[in-house]
């Protein structure tokens, strides 16, 4: 579809957000999806960039993305009122109907995330969002969540208010302080570091945790199998497209 | 107008092809473009038995272009006839299915498989993969081999018989003359170049076999000039591609005297791609005042 | 921070040599860049007398690259050596100069001529260009040729000798040893790649001979590959080259083990990206806390 | 160079003028020199696209382009405020002293003419402007002329007050109604029909004739020898971005 710019705004110098409105094929997106976004009208950048979806309101849908290639530079130098051709919404999301979750987001991981919890939120399903962020730039990801409750964050430097360190030491310290309802479930979206740290944590051993991960892509909805990622006992290979972004972390071998 | 064109004694309604590894098992494509449209699909080549390919990283991004080191993943040619076959049988377009083996025996051993799918209308064989019996050379590379290769599957398959070539042919002629003396039907040119790429901030090969292959409209130029050197040497059908993205590059290749031609990596960046080939290509007829495509096919020579 | 390399005896500043055919004779860059600054600049090949090249068109954009179709145009050795080496005595960069010939006997002609300029610091024999003695193919292609053009060229200079090669090369282990007996002392990799390019409005070839090189960022991959294999069959130093646009770029090429780079087409493109390319390199460098590039040439094998 | 698009004017939808501030260096040009335009940032279109400078105004500078394909299309896409990398002003313009001047443009050749002819104008020196054009959807280029005068212009569709034909007819028709002064030059620029024609005017033996060509170029500064055109007596190439775009119509074998 083609999705004009309504509104760009930079969170920071490396972090950018686009509101764009396309057409109805959007409207049915759920949260853990992703767009396939061309760059421009030329055929270098050659491929799409894959891009998770923040936030839908009927046509209209916001990508938050942070700048760090060619593509992504690219993308934040449109203009409200230009036009980028946008392939979705793709994948498969997150589960949408556990007890209480606990949302685990590493930086720019904030993007499902956050359209998670207003999900979650305007079905009155209970959650917990923690969110870890490297320096004290990304502070201004911390706006987002202001409507949610309660929110806990973590930053790499030292900040007035954040817990000091990352995000998998905060829920460390959460889940100790906490008892979990049955039908926990923890939804996690980051960096492959912070994603291999849940991996090794072990008050999470019994409770499933949803992850949305990140790999290179070819085309975003699975013909070309370019974006395999191991399957847990080494048989193959799932496809991030398709079987993902988001998978139990017990599927997925890192 | 007229779009149908035949290679040898296979009819198709119009010469866009979508190619081998970028149209996937067909299904994905559905809510991009219509598949009766196109002349034909290339199901993804099958193995024997399922190969997981290799490990990430799979693709990279090169300038016009990308690389892929799939490594031929694929659900195996039974699964494929289980979960596939029934969903290509609702078609009305051609079906052409890609086959790979590591050996001369596997190979054969799929096309008889598919031998029994009256829906699947021909066998591409996809030469430019490692032979393992010869120390991983593709099988291109080794004409003895090529020939036994092409004369085996020949002999297990009554089906249209399609061989798929890379730049790897050191000698156009005899590798021509093969195709030709063992009844190959038509030559898909071209698979992917063998490339390499070095990930300067690991400071390591990006993929992890070193080489991958570069497709994609960097590539076009190279792929134009195999297809014309193709030609000069035989008169087989030739289904031309190497980076197709427009209905003028289409063109290029249905001028030098391509029969049909293939759309692999653009597919992948617009899925509809095909459908705004053939739509260029009607527009290019219409203001050219040409009535059949046919008219136009080796054109330039 | 060190960014000298040395190609066997040959000192360079820095890795950073302006590629044969894309910056002229050396002063139609002064504007854009001070050569002074640059590892080496390659004079555009030069031959015995005049030589007018091809009919125009002669340059056609591709994705990522461009063809050419010069058809190596040049003022001859002579009006060179009267108009531009007076210039290039001004400056303290190497000064490489490109040779070609249609005969074995044009390339000494070339060489000899050179020979008494002081200030010409190397000769890089350009041999993939059509050899009229042998019907047209190029010098690479015929190897008893080869070893005669090379060992007579290097029997008339004392000059630091290079050899220019491209795609065109059927076995490097064979061509890298008749360089080696023959005392080349460096190879530069690649020329441009043969292409072929369709006018689809006219329906006739683009370019008058049918094929031109290819060359631009479009080919990075291919060269790379071509380096890479080089790189294992020979210590002899090797000047990568082919897409080079980037500081990236540039590191790909000496990862692999080049020891100094080419910059061909981007130069026409941005005519100071040398020296982009060496802001580039230093400051990789600099985040990579390294302090001499040599550590970083042939890192990655 | 970095120039930053002032303005946007579509005169048509195949003509689009951009009014750009470069650096000091642009100051310098003189009329029938060129610029050198990349399109993008990114390598495809991989060429920069020469365009002729239409006016200079100290660092500002005006281009005028008809889109005929990829890179003029991205070009007319540009908004204000966004950045062109642009080199120049490269190759030898028109010599500026003639006693009388006919400036003879076809289409968007009326790009280095109107140039010349208000550098003329300001030096005083008398001229008079042929445009022709082909299409009445070209006619705002006559607007430009309105500064000058005489202006005679020529369609090869019937519009009222343009002579019917092409601008070569229109050059015969003027050139038989009056006596030239001694050191009259002709200038011209046009598509290449147009500029064969001039070859076949008899009217103009013995009279100098400029022609500004229009070739394929790999560089615009005279290092790739991409921009060949043959030399009158066979004898090798002129280079349009050195020698040229501006030449003798007796020196060029076209
Ligand atoms: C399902 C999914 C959702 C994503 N959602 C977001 C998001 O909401 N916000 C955000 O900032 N980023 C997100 N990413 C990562 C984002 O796709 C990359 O940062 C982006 O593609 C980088 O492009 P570039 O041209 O700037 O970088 P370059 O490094 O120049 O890109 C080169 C190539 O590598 C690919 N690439 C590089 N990094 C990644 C990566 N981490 N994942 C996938 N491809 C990559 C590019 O797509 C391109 O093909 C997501 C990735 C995936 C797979
Ligand atoms: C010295 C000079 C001055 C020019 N001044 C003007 C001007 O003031 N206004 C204007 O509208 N046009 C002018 N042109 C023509 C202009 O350069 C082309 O129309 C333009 O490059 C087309 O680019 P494209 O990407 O839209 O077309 P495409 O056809 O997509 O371009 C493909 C390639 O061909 C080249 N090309 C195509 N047509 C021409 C052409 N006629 N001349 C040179 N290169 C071409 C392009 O630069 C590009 O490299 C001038 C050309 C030259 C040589
Ligand atoms: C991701 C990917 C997967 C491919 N897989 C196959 C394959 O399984 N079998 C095959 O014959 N060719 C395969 N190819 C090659 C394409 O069919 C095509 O020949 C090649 O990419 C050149 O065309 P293009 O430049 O249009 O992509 C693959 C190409 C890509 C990009
Ligand atoms: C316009 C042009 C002219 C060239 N002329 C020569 C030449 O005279 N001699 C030569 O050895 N190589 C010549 N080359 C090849 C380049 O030096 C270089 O090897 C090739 O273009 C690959 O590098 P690139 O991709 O960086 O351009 C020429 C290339 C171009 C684009
Ligand atoms: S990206 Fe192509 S299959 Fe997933
Ligand atoms: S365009 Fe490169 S020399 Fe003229």
């Amino acid at each position: 579809m083609k999705a004009m710019v309504q509104n760009k705004r930079f969170l920071s110098e490396k972090l950018c957000t686009l509101t764009l409105t396309g057409d109805e094929g959007i409207t049915s997106a759920s949260p853990g999806q992703f767009v396939m976004v061309k760059v421009n009208e030329a055929f270098d950048p050659f491929l799409r960039r894959p891009l998770g979806i923040m936030e839908v309101d009927g046509n209209t849908f916001t990508l938050l993305f942070e700048i760090v290639g060619r593509g992504t530079k690219m993308l934040a130098q449109k203009n409200v009122g230009e036009e980028l051709d946008v392939l979705g919404p793709l994948g498969k999301g997150f589960s949408l109907f556990p007890s209480f979750g606990i949302l685990v987001a590493g930086g720019r991981g904030i993007v499902p995330l956050y359209f998670l919890a207003s999900t979650l939120a305007r079905t009155g399903i209970p959650f917990v969002f923690l969110l870890g962020i490297r320096s004290r730039e990304e502070l201004p990801l911390l706006d987002f969540l202001e409507k949610f409750s309660p929110v806990f964050w973590s930053c790499e430097e030292e900040v007035p208010g954040g817990f000091c360190g990352d995000v998998v030491a905060l829920l460390q310290q959460y889940l100790s302080s906490v008892s979990l309802p049955v039908g926990t479930r923890v939804y996690a979206c980051g960096p492959e570091g912070m994603v291999r740290a849940l991996c090794r944590v072990e008050m999470l051993r019994g409770i499933p945790v949803e992850v949305s991960l990140e790999s290179l892509m070819g085309c975003g909805f699975g013909v070309c199998l370019s974006c395999g990622v191991e399957k847990k006992d080494g048989k193959g290979y799932y496809h991030v497209c398709k079987d993902g972004p988001v998978f139990l972390l017990s599927e997925v071998g890192l | 107008m007229n779009l149908a064109v035949s290679l040898g004694k296979m009819k198709l309604s119009n010469p866009v092809i979508l190619a081998s590894g970028t149209c996937g098992y067909g299904k994905e494509l559905v809510s991009y473009l219509d598949l009766n449209q196109v002349g034909a699909l290339t199901i993804k080549s099958l193995s024997i038995t399922p190969w997981k390919g290799n490990p990430p990283p799979r693709v990279r991004e090169t300038c016009g272009g990308m690389m892929n080191s799939i490594g031929l993943e694929n659900k195996g040619v039974h699964r494929f006839l289980e979960e596939d076959l029934p969903f290509l049988e609702t078609l009305t377009t051609r079906v052409f299915v890609g086959i790979w083996g590591k050996t001369i025996k596997e190979y054969v051993a799929v096309a008889q498989e598919l031998e029994k799918a009256r829906r699947i209308d021909a066998i591409e064989v996809n030469v430019s993969c490692p032979n393992v019996e010869k120390g991983g050379a593709t099988f291109l590379e080794d004409e003895e081999t090529l020939r036994r290769l092409v004369a085996e599957v020949r002999s297990v398959t009554g089906k249209f018989l399609i061989v798929k070539v890379g730049p790897q042919v050191r000698d156009w002629g005899k590798v021509v003359s093969i195709f030709e003396k063992e009844k190959v039907e038509a030559i898909s040119v071209t698979n992917s170049f063998p490339a390499l790429s070095v990930d300067v901030e690991k400071m390591d090969f990006f993929f992890h076999l070193k080489f991958a292959g570069l497709s994609g409209p960097a590539i076009k130029p190279l792929a134009l000039k195999m297809v014309y050197e193709l030609l000069c040497v035989t008169a087989l059908p030739v289904i031309g591609m190497g980076g197709i993205a427009t209905a003028s590059d289409a063109l290029e290749f249905l001028l030098l005297g391509a029969r049909a031609i293939g759309l692999g990596s653009y597919t992948l960046v617009n899925p509809s791609s095909a459908l705004q080939v053939l739509k260029g290509l009607e527009e290019y007829l219409t203001r050219k005042q040409i009535d059949d495509i046919n008219s136009i096919i080796g054109k330039v020579r």
